[in-house]
């Protein structure tokens, strides 16, 4: 008898110990990403140095040397300053982009899904063929052509990332359109915006919020990657692919040019995805579409 | 054959541990039928997988024994066990198209269960399934196995998941709610083929059910379980007759059954509250805080009481003989019947179909590429809503009840034909007048728990069509406040979600959204449905008394005859998207003129006169020529297959229509049988 | 192997066709499969090769005199018909156009007609006298029009004549060659040459680094460091024909003003960038668009210093004593380190009250910039132009009214500059290229910035000397005695 | 009460009306056929999966989707003005730019150069690289094999490790190895592939000298870049298969197969792993786009002569018909897969096979 008592035991443990860890899970997430953004958001404040002064005479200084902490680069400016200020175009693009993208994802998804129909149809189409041109792909050809700025850079990352946004949001209101709680508000003559604003909004925004965090990810490495293939922001404007990029050729010299801003941006992408994680689970386990509580 | 000592069943969740099975002792014999009824959530799951080995991974058994031919099956070393349960257990489940799996085929998932020396040869395999699936009378076995579960009618995949479980010869079948997301027609098939296997095979069998009717017509013994115990046990003819438990007396006066007279006449008499939380039940008699007749000895545990013929209870104050007294004196606030009896003319017509048709388009072609599909719902039905009355809609899934529904509260737009409200054709008009229309119908849902937004506070889901109606915050506010209050939910529970509510008052919050805009018509699809037998007659006597006090017109769509025999003052019968039979409701069930109107009563369980149609409804997308019925009816002839029968009146007694070429006569009486 | 050479390539090589003109790399590849009448050698002299010898009797006449049995791999012989037939072609518009380009454009312009005397005699009548004629010819190979013809497929082969013969063809990849049985000369020393295509700096960085390339040019300068320590090679920097400098666009105020345009010549400090960026591979420019390997290279100018004093002066009295903005353009990646020159130009402008917006560009978008609406353009931009025969008249062009840049300020430069086409001999020719430097440097019509170096890697097993044009070719090479 | 009987004999008056497209309810014509010689019918267990109008469905939308991706880039291409300046190098004169302009067809208007194109793609007539001088599709095509190859290899290791890990982290017996290489993975996951590419060369190639920096043309070539690429896909791979697994195991059918007495592994492979795969082999699907997207930066960092690099190089040269080219193989190539996708999950889930 007492081997069963404790397999009961055994399974509450660990019960207890799974949620505790999917929270620890969370707190490590945020976490990371708080140690990445506020640094870069209070850049000014905290940058020992302009992240654009350069000093001729002392380039690709060491770290520790003569009052740089990370050394310098090529032109003899502050490493730790630009990294500071160097997840600022990424940050601001992301967050702009994906905002965007969630925007117009979730307002074109909830309104194919609602509606149905050709409506449906030709988005759910436009978002097909967007979907077959791979998002690095298509925004290098909207960059080099359209040229880099911040505006467009946070076009074409929000381009690449709104069809996964509208797809998941399609399908849950396509699904939330037949739930019986939406069409009582339909029979109670509630009019369709409001529907879509009241019932609608509330029950995708989990999804939308986790889908968000996977398009931050990946609009971070994509942001990267632009700024790595040279077709980033301006180059005097620090940016973490760029600079990954500018970097890579003085390994053997000073390595930290390359990984200051490599690692800086690892953290941030490792924070994002298991807050990601972590919100997937929760929102899945509360289930709010789920019957009961 | 197994016998069952003072199990307890653990599950562990976050919440903490429930006792979702508390000290149950049972016995069953070879060829014997043992049902297990009781509310949802008592358990009876729980138990049944405790004995089958298959408790989710976070519960366990933590203490009594289970013996199956005398091996302790839970001292047993886990492998040991697993295969005497493989050999002599067989499961089937509640809901028979989820438990199959999507993506293999019926055969080889029949395959699988089969026996090494079963399996030697693909052949012999093949054969052996064949004759598995003919055994649980699945027609054309052969063509069956290569079909994958989503093509299969719930009835076949439960013939399927029975092949499977008698894969092996077992001894012991348990079956968990085997019928219960079945209709009458199917349920009585599968039973049927329950009952052939268990007299063929000498099978026993566990019958786990919330359906007491159904119980008491096929087992040979019943235990009634209550928040993990149970209650009282004993033969099934001598629990009902004679209910000893308190618990069980409250059950049986809860449903309303098709074959007890006097209904439509009294209320039902409900129990109040809901089961306990298994994870901190209460002292004593645990059904002490629902009971009307604890007293303070309840608060102790009841002993078990067991007479001489097998009939144990546990309970300090049985009911016995008392109960014909007492349930009037339980019940004081039974009030006389509300309107006038059914007979003579009702009032105008309120709302009136004619010749409505509804086809979905199920897969278009594309590209001049596959074939159009389309699915007649509803096929030509005309129908008066009669002001004041109750019209009761049944017949067997998918014949097109809810469809009906949609289209009345214009959720739907019929393809054909038209509806019309106060003598005005509703699909021309205009958006305002739409509104005004579905402003006067409005629809309960069956689901309390999908049919409320599960982000909005429950005053917010009632007071959302009123405040897109024009209303000022305040005055809704109070108008919700008193909504809330005639569909008898406490002051607080509006300011709660939907999660923090039970099945009832989530119904009661989708009622007083229904009834906020003062509809004259309300279409209840199926409303009580989901619920538990006692929540159930709760409902039942609400919707009742909000129909005494609002003169409202009810378009009551069920496939349960007893409570539409209960709530209806008239009931039309459909089948395959057409009406085949309206009339008075108690003509209906006295004497049904359509033989499907009588194959339908004759189904219900606890029919003196059982009998069982057979086959399967024949699919909506290609009807049967003439008279859709006649595939399964046996008065069918040559005419039926040519001409397709129109409504007549059948004579005297109430009257009504039927759409038949050999309407039955009164004396004839059910022809089957 | 000893007998084997690999050439890292910082560019793709698409096109075998001597009239397409993609890069001085691709040039490369294709002056060793193909003869040409004259040669440019390592030391940049020019030698005969198809033509034994030639002469100028009348300044727009040239007659050249061919080597004899000279056949193609396919054993066809080269007679004056073929030069003749290759000329027709490059002079032929419509044959050329859709490859060429502006390549073939003074060919086309210049040669009026091409006559086979004999054999082994061609005649080119010109519409100009062009003194570096035989200078030109150097980079127009003579092929086989069969195989153009029959679709110039490299992937089939070139049918060559020089002292390789092309063993496998993979335009973005690597281009394999060996020696041709055919080659009227002395086989070259190495039999087997592979070109390997490695378009980031960082993979030319790595491949030197992991000696997977006996030869490798246009590393980034500041990467040369990471090298030095690698006792296996040998890395410098030749100062290449490539000059830097900031293109004002005149038309604009303020740089319809000299002292404006002074101004910025002395406000940079190059020599801080070219010790430091360019790791002391270059040095300032003196002054002038031209350097060493120009024939018309000025000796007489000098720097201009770097003073800020003298610059903020200059700024007062050109009207902008606080500074103003400027946009500046450059083509980004497109040379090496310009991305980081440009940043430096830009802070040492900055500490003078010029406030530059950067405006980095692709290549193409930038070429087009160049040659569209000087309404369009940026203030200024920067440019490592080079032409590819390194000849005067060719830099020089660059800065004549007709260009986007430079509507001009001074109208003498242009009279200067068509008196130089007409140039019958070398004297004349000098004289008026000394002329014009010296106009260019007094009007500071540029910013003058330094010559790129033409930096590169080669293992010391190698001997091999990279000429100033960055013409990098196999047959230069021999194994280090 | 013999169920076949009676079945059998309402279904005879019943034969013409059977829907030959809905199985479950198909009609014999002899109602005995049913039991006759089942031994030649041999194992029925299995159908074809795929219909005509679901192969035709899917390959109408694949073209609208290439279509589009054609149409969309032609147009982002062609809005910033003609390549010909490209062409010409930086010493041509106006007039000679004009000659060109006219000769390539760029003066003509947007709508008109867009159907020429169009048609020409549909012959597969693109027009010449501007750096090439041959049809630019000939050139694309030629780098395929390499693209294919390194995105194979790469999308095989990557779903291969991924599948592992996933199965691991739902299965495995010992906590650790739930954990541990889930735990791996999903850091792996958050190293940028640009810093992981330097990082990978400065180890192998220069540290240790194991392996090549770049090129092309033998398997060690291959390795680096490989691993990259496969980075890019493991992860979400095994998240998604753990996720997938871990909610399998909750259904009803696995109840079901529990109770048939299989044995645990049966179950989990079975029952739970290969149901598991379909969302997976969805994902599988929209990875490809990211294997792709992925190549463009692994191939520049590896100067390796795939699609990848071949369109980068052509952008930054705008040598505009070479990047359609590329875009349309590129559209195709990812349609194409998931087309075979499609299919794929077809033959697995037959629920998927009638949407
Ligand atoms: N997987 C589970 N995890 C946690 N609690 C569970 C789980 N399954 C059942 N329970 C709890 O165990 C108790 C008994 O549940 P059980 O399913 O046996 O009830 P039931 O009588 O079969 O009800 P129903 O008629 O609804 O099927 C309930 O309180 C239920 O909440
Ligand atoms: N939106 C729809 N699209 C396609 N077919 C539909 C749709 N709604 C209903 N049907 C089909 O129409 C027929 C009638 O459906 P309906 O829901 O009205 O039946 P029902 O009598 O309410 O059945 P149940 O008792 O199962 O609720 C069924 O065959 C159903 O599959
Ligand atoms: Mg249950
Ligand atoms: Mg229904």
């Amino acid at each position: 008898m007492s081997t069963l008592f404790n397999k009961t035991f055994a399974l509450r443990r660990r019960q207890k110990r799974n949620r505790y860890r999917s929270g620890v899970q969370g707190i490590v997430g945020l976490a990371l990403m708080g140690m990445v953004i506020i640094p870069v958001i209070f850049a000014p404040l905290i940058a020992p140095y302009s992240p654009t002064a350069l000093n001729l005479s002392n380039v690709l200084a060491g770290p520790m040397t003569g009052g740089h902490i990370l050394g310098t680069d090529q032109l003899g400016r502050d490493l730790l300053s630009r990294v500071l200020y160097g997840g600022r175009v990424p940050l601001i693009v992301v967050t702009a982009a994906v905002l965007l993208a969630s925007i117009v994802g979730v307002v074109l998804g909830m309104t194919a899904g609602y509606l149905g129909g050709w409506i449906d149809q030709a988005v759910s189409r436009f978002a097909d063929i967007q979907l077959s041109i791979p998002s690095l792909l298509l925004a290098l050809v909207m960059l080099a052509f359209a040229g880099s700025s911040l505006t467009t850079l946070i076009l074409v990352i929000a381009l690449g990332s709104w069809p996964a946004q509208f797809r998941i949001v399609r399908a849950q209101s396509i699904s939330l359109r037949k739930m019986p709680f939406v069409e009582a508000a339909v029979v109670g003559c509630v009019p369709a915006h409001a529907i879509l604003r009241r019932h609608f909004l509330p029950n995708v925004m989990p999804m939308v919020v986790v889908t968000a965090t996977l398009s931050l990810s990946a609009g971070l490495l994509i942001v990267a990657s632009l700024g790595f293939l040279g077709l980033g922001i301006r180059p005097d404007t620090p940016d973490w692919g760029a600079m990954i990029a500018i970097g890579q050729t003085q390994l053997g010299r000073s390595w930290l040019l390359a990984v200051a801003p490599g690692v800086a941006l690892l953290l941030l992408l490792l924070g994002v995805q298991l807050v990601g994680d972590w919100l997937a689970d929760r929102f899945s386990v509360q289930g709010l579409l789920a019957r009961g509580g | 054959m197994l016998n069952v000592d003072k199990l307890s069943t653990d599950i562990v969740t976050a919440a903490g541990v429930v006792h979702a099975v508390d000290r149950v002792s049972l016995s069953l014999e070879r060829g014997e039928m043992l049902g297990l009824v009781g509310e949802s959530g008592c358990g009876k799951t729980m138990l049944a997988m405790s004995i089958a080995g298959l408790l989710p991974a976070s519960g366990s058994v933590v203490s009594g024994s289970i013996v199956l031919n005398d091996r302790d099956l839970t001292r047993l070393p886990y492998d040991e066990a697993k295969r005497l349960r493989a050999q002599n257990i067989g499961v089937i489940f509640q809901n028979p198209t989820s438990a199959l799996n999507p993506r293999m085929s019926v055969g080889s998932q029949i395959v699988e269960a089969l026996n090494p020396e079963d399996r030697t040869s693909a052949a012999g395999a093949d054969r052996k399934c064949v004759e598995l699936l003919g055994m649980v009378g699945v027609p054309r076995p052969w063509d069956r196995l290569s079909d994958y579960p989503h093509e299969l009618s719930g009835g076949l995949a439960q013939r399927v998941l029975i092949a499977i479980a008698l894969a092996r010869n077992p001894e012991l079948l348990i079956a968990d709610e085997p019928t219960t997301a079945l209709d009458v027609t199917i349920q009585a098939q599968i039973l049927d083929v329950i009952d052939r296997l268990r007299s063929e095979l000498g099978l026993g069998v566990l019958l786990v059910s919330h359906d007491m009717a159904l119980v008491a017509e096929r087992a040979d013994r019943v235990a009634v379980m209550y928040a993990g115990r149970v209650a009282e046990t004993g033969e099934v003819g001598e629990v009902f007759r004679n209910p000893l438990h308190r618990y069980t007396a409250g059950l049986l006066d809860a449903a309303p059954s098709v074959w007890s007279t006097g209904h439509g006449r009294t209320r039902l008499l409900a129990i109040d509250g809901t089961p306990p939380d298994l994870s901190a039940p209460p002292p004593g008699c645990r059904f002490a805080p629902r009971c009307k007749f604890s007293e303070s000895r309840c608060s102790t545990e009841p002993e078990v009481v067991r007479l001489d013929n097998g009939h144990t209870y546990a309970c300090w104050k049985p009911a016995g003989e008392l109960l014909e007294a007492t349930s009037a004196e339980m019940a004081p606030d039974v009030a006389p019947d509300h309107g006038a009896p059914p007979d003579g003319d009702r009032g105008q017509p309120l709302m009136s179909l004619s010749e409505v048709r509804k086809e979905f388009v199920i897969s278009r072609r594309v590209l001049g590429i596959g074939t159009e599909r389309r699915r007649q719902a509803v096929a030509g039905v005309s129908l008066d809503i009669l002001e004041g009355e109750s019209l009761g809609i049944v017949g067997e899934s998918g014949c097109g009840k809810s469809t009906i529904a949609r289209l009345l509260v214009g959720l739907e737009r019929p393809t054909g034909g038209t509806v019309t409200l106060h003598g005005r054709k509703t699909a021309a008009d205009g958006r305002g007048e739409q509104t005004a229309w579905r402003r006067t119908v409005q629809l309960v849902f069956q689901d309390p728990y999908l049919s409320l937004d599960p982000t909005m506070r429950v005053r917010d889901s009632i007071a959302e069509p009123l405040l897109y109606k024009g209303g000022r915050k305040r005055a809704v506010r109070d108008l919700v406040e008193r909504l809330a209050a005639e569909v008898g939910l406490a002051e607080g529970v509006t300011r709660r979600r939907p999660n923090e509510l039970s099945g009832g008052q989530r119904q009661r919050v989708g009622i007083a959204r229904a009834l906020a805009l003062d509809p004259q018509i309300l279409v209840a699809d199926e409303a009580v449905s989901a619920l538990d037998v006692s929540v159930q007659a709760v409902i039942l006597n609400l919707l009742k008394d909000l129909q005494r006090n609002r003169g409202l017109t009810y378009v009551f769509i069920s496939h349960d005859l007893g409570v539409v025999r209960y709530v209806c003052d008239r009931v039309a019968v459909m089948y395959l998207g057409k009406i085949v039979e309206t009339g008075p409701t108690e003509r209906i069930f006295s004497a049904p003129a359509h033989p499907y109107t009588a194959a339908l009563l004759a189904a219900v369980p606890g029919n003196a006169k059982r009998a069982t149609l057979e086959g399967e409804i024949p699919s909506a997308e290609n009807p049967p020529s003439g008279c859709r019925f006649r595939t399964r009816c046996r008065l069918a002839t040559e005419k039926c297959a040519l001409e397709e029968p129109v409504m007549q009146n059948v004579e005297g007694d109430g009257g009504g229509a039927v759409a038949c070429h050999f309407p039955l006569a009164r004396t004839e009486g059910i022809p089957l049988g | 192997q000893a007998n084997e050479l690999t050439i890292g390539v910082p560019n793709a090589i698409p096109c075998l066709d001597p009239a397409c003109n993609n890069s001085q790399y691709e040039r490369s590849v294709k002056s060793q499969l193909h003869l040409a009448l004259t040669s440019v050698n390592q030391d940049e002299q020019l030698v005969p090769q198809l033509a034994t010898s030639w002469e100028n009797p009348a300044p727009t006449e040239w007659v050249f005199t061919l080597r004899d049995g000279v056949t193609f791999e396919n054993g066809t012989p080269i007679t004056a018909e073929t030069v003749k037939a290759n000329f027709d072609r490059y002079r032929d518009r419509s044959a050329t156009a859709k490859i060429a380009g502006s390549w073939l454009a003074d060919i086309q312009s210049s040669v009026a007609s091409i006559e086979a005397i004999d054999d082994s005699t061609v005649k080119f009548t010109l519409t100009r006298p062009w003194t570096e004629f035989a200078a030109r010819l150097a980079s127009l190979p003579i092929i086989d029009l069969t195989w153009v013809a029959e679709g110039n497929d490299a992937t089939k082969g070139a049918n060559a004549s020089g002292p390789y013969r092309l063993v496998s063809f993979d335009p973005t990849s690597a281009i394999v060659l060996e020696a041709n049985p055919a080659y009227y000369g002395e086989p070259p020393a190495y039999s087997k040459v592979t070109y390997r295509v490695l378009t980031s700096p960082a993979a030319r960085l790595t491949a030197a680094q992991a000696h997977e390339v006996d030869v490798v040019l246009a590393l980034d300068p500041q990467d040369l460091a990471a090298l030095k320590g690698d006792s296996a090679l040998k890395v410098g920097a030749v100062e290449s024909s490539r000059n830097y400098f900031i293109w004002y666009n005149t038309s604009r105020p303020p740089f319809d003003n000299q002292d404006i345009r002074l101004a910025l010549n002395y406000a940079v400090n190059k020599a801080a960038i070219t010790g430091s960026l360019m790791d002391g591979m270059t040095s300032p420019s003196k002054g002038q668009v031209l350097n060493e390997p120009y024939p018309g290279f000025n000796t007489d100018l000098k720097p201009f210093s770097f003073d800020k004093a003298k610059a903020k002066e200059l700024l007062a009295s050109g009207g902008q004593p606080n500074g103003f903005k400027m946009t500046l353009s450059y083509p980004s990646g497109a040379y090496p380190g310009i991305d980081l020159i440009v940043q430096a130009v830009a802070a040492q402008l900055g500490d003078v009250g010029v406030n530059v917006d950067l405006q980095p560009m692709t290549l193409a978008n930038w070429v087009s910039m160049l040659q569209g609406d000087a309404s369009k353009a940026t203030d200024a931009t920067v440019a490592a132009l080079a032409p590819a025969d390194t000849q005067d008249v060719g830099m020089l062009k660059f800065f004549a009214s007709s260009y986007t840049m430079n509507k001009s300020i001074d109208p003498k430069y242009d009279e200067l500059f068509a008196a130089l086409l007409k140039a019958e001999t070398q004297e004349e020719h000098a004289k008026i290229v000394k002329e014009l430097t010296q106009r260019q440097h007094d009007n500071a019509q540029l910013l003058f910035l330094f010559p790129t170096p033409l930096t590169y890697a080669i293992n010391k097993s190698v001997d091999m000397k990279i000429p100033s044009n960055g013409m990098i070719r196999a047959y230069d090479a021999s194994p280090a005695k | 009460m013999n169920p076949i009987v009676e079945t059998t004999l309402d279904e005879s008056v019943d034969v013409g009306a059977a829907p030959p497209s809905d199985p479950s309810r198909r009609v014999p014509l002899s109602p005995n056929r049913a039991s006759d010689e089942p031994a030649a019918r041999g194992r029925r267990h299995h159908r074809s999966p795929i219909t005509l109008r679901f192969f035709v469905l899917r390959l109408f939308t694949a073209m609208l989707a290439v279509w589009g991706a054609l149409t969309i880039v032609f147009f982002a291409l062609n809005m910033t003005g003609s390549p010909v300046a490209l062409l010409v190098g930086d010493n041509a004169t106006a007039e000679e730019i004009a000659r060109l302009t006219t000769e390539f067809g760029y003066d003509r208007p947007l709508v008109v150069r867009y159907v020429i194109f169009l048609r020409d793609a549909l012959t597969g007539q693109f027009p010449e690289s501007l750096q090439y001088h041959s049809n630019s599709l000939d050139v694309v095509l030629e780098r395929i094999p390499a693209t294919l190859l390194l995105s194979g290899l790469g999308l095989l290791l990557g779903v291969t490790v991924g599948l592992g890990v996933g199965y691991l982290a739902a299965n495995g017996r010992w906590a650790w190895s739930r954990r541990v290489p889930l735990a791996i993975i999903v850091c792996a996951e958050a190293v940028p592939p640009i810093l992981l590419g330097v990082v990978l060369v400065l180890i192998f190639s220069l540290k240790l000298g194991w392996l090549p920096t770049g090129g092309s043309g033998s398997w060690k070539n291959l390795i680096l870049p490989v691993t990259l690429l496969s980075v890019y896909a493991a992860p979400s791979i095994a998240r998604v298969f753990r996720a997938s697994i871990v909610s399998n195991a909750h259904a009803d059918h696995v109840r079901t197969a529990e109770a048939k007495g299989l044995s645990r592994r049966m179950v989990r492979l079975r029952h739970i792993a290969a149901n598991a795969l379909i969302p997976v082999i969805n994902l599988i699907g929209v990875h490809v786009g990211a294997i792709l997207s992925g190549a463009v930066v692994t191939e520049s960092l590896f100067s390796w002569p795939g699609v990848g690099r071949l369109s980068v190089d052509a952008l930054l040269n705008r040598d505009y018909p070479l990047v359609l080219a590329s875009v349309c193989v590129v559209a195709v190539g990812f349609v194409i897969v998931n087309l075979f996708v499609d299919i794929f999950i077809a033959v697995l889930d037959p629920r998927a096979r009638e949407r």
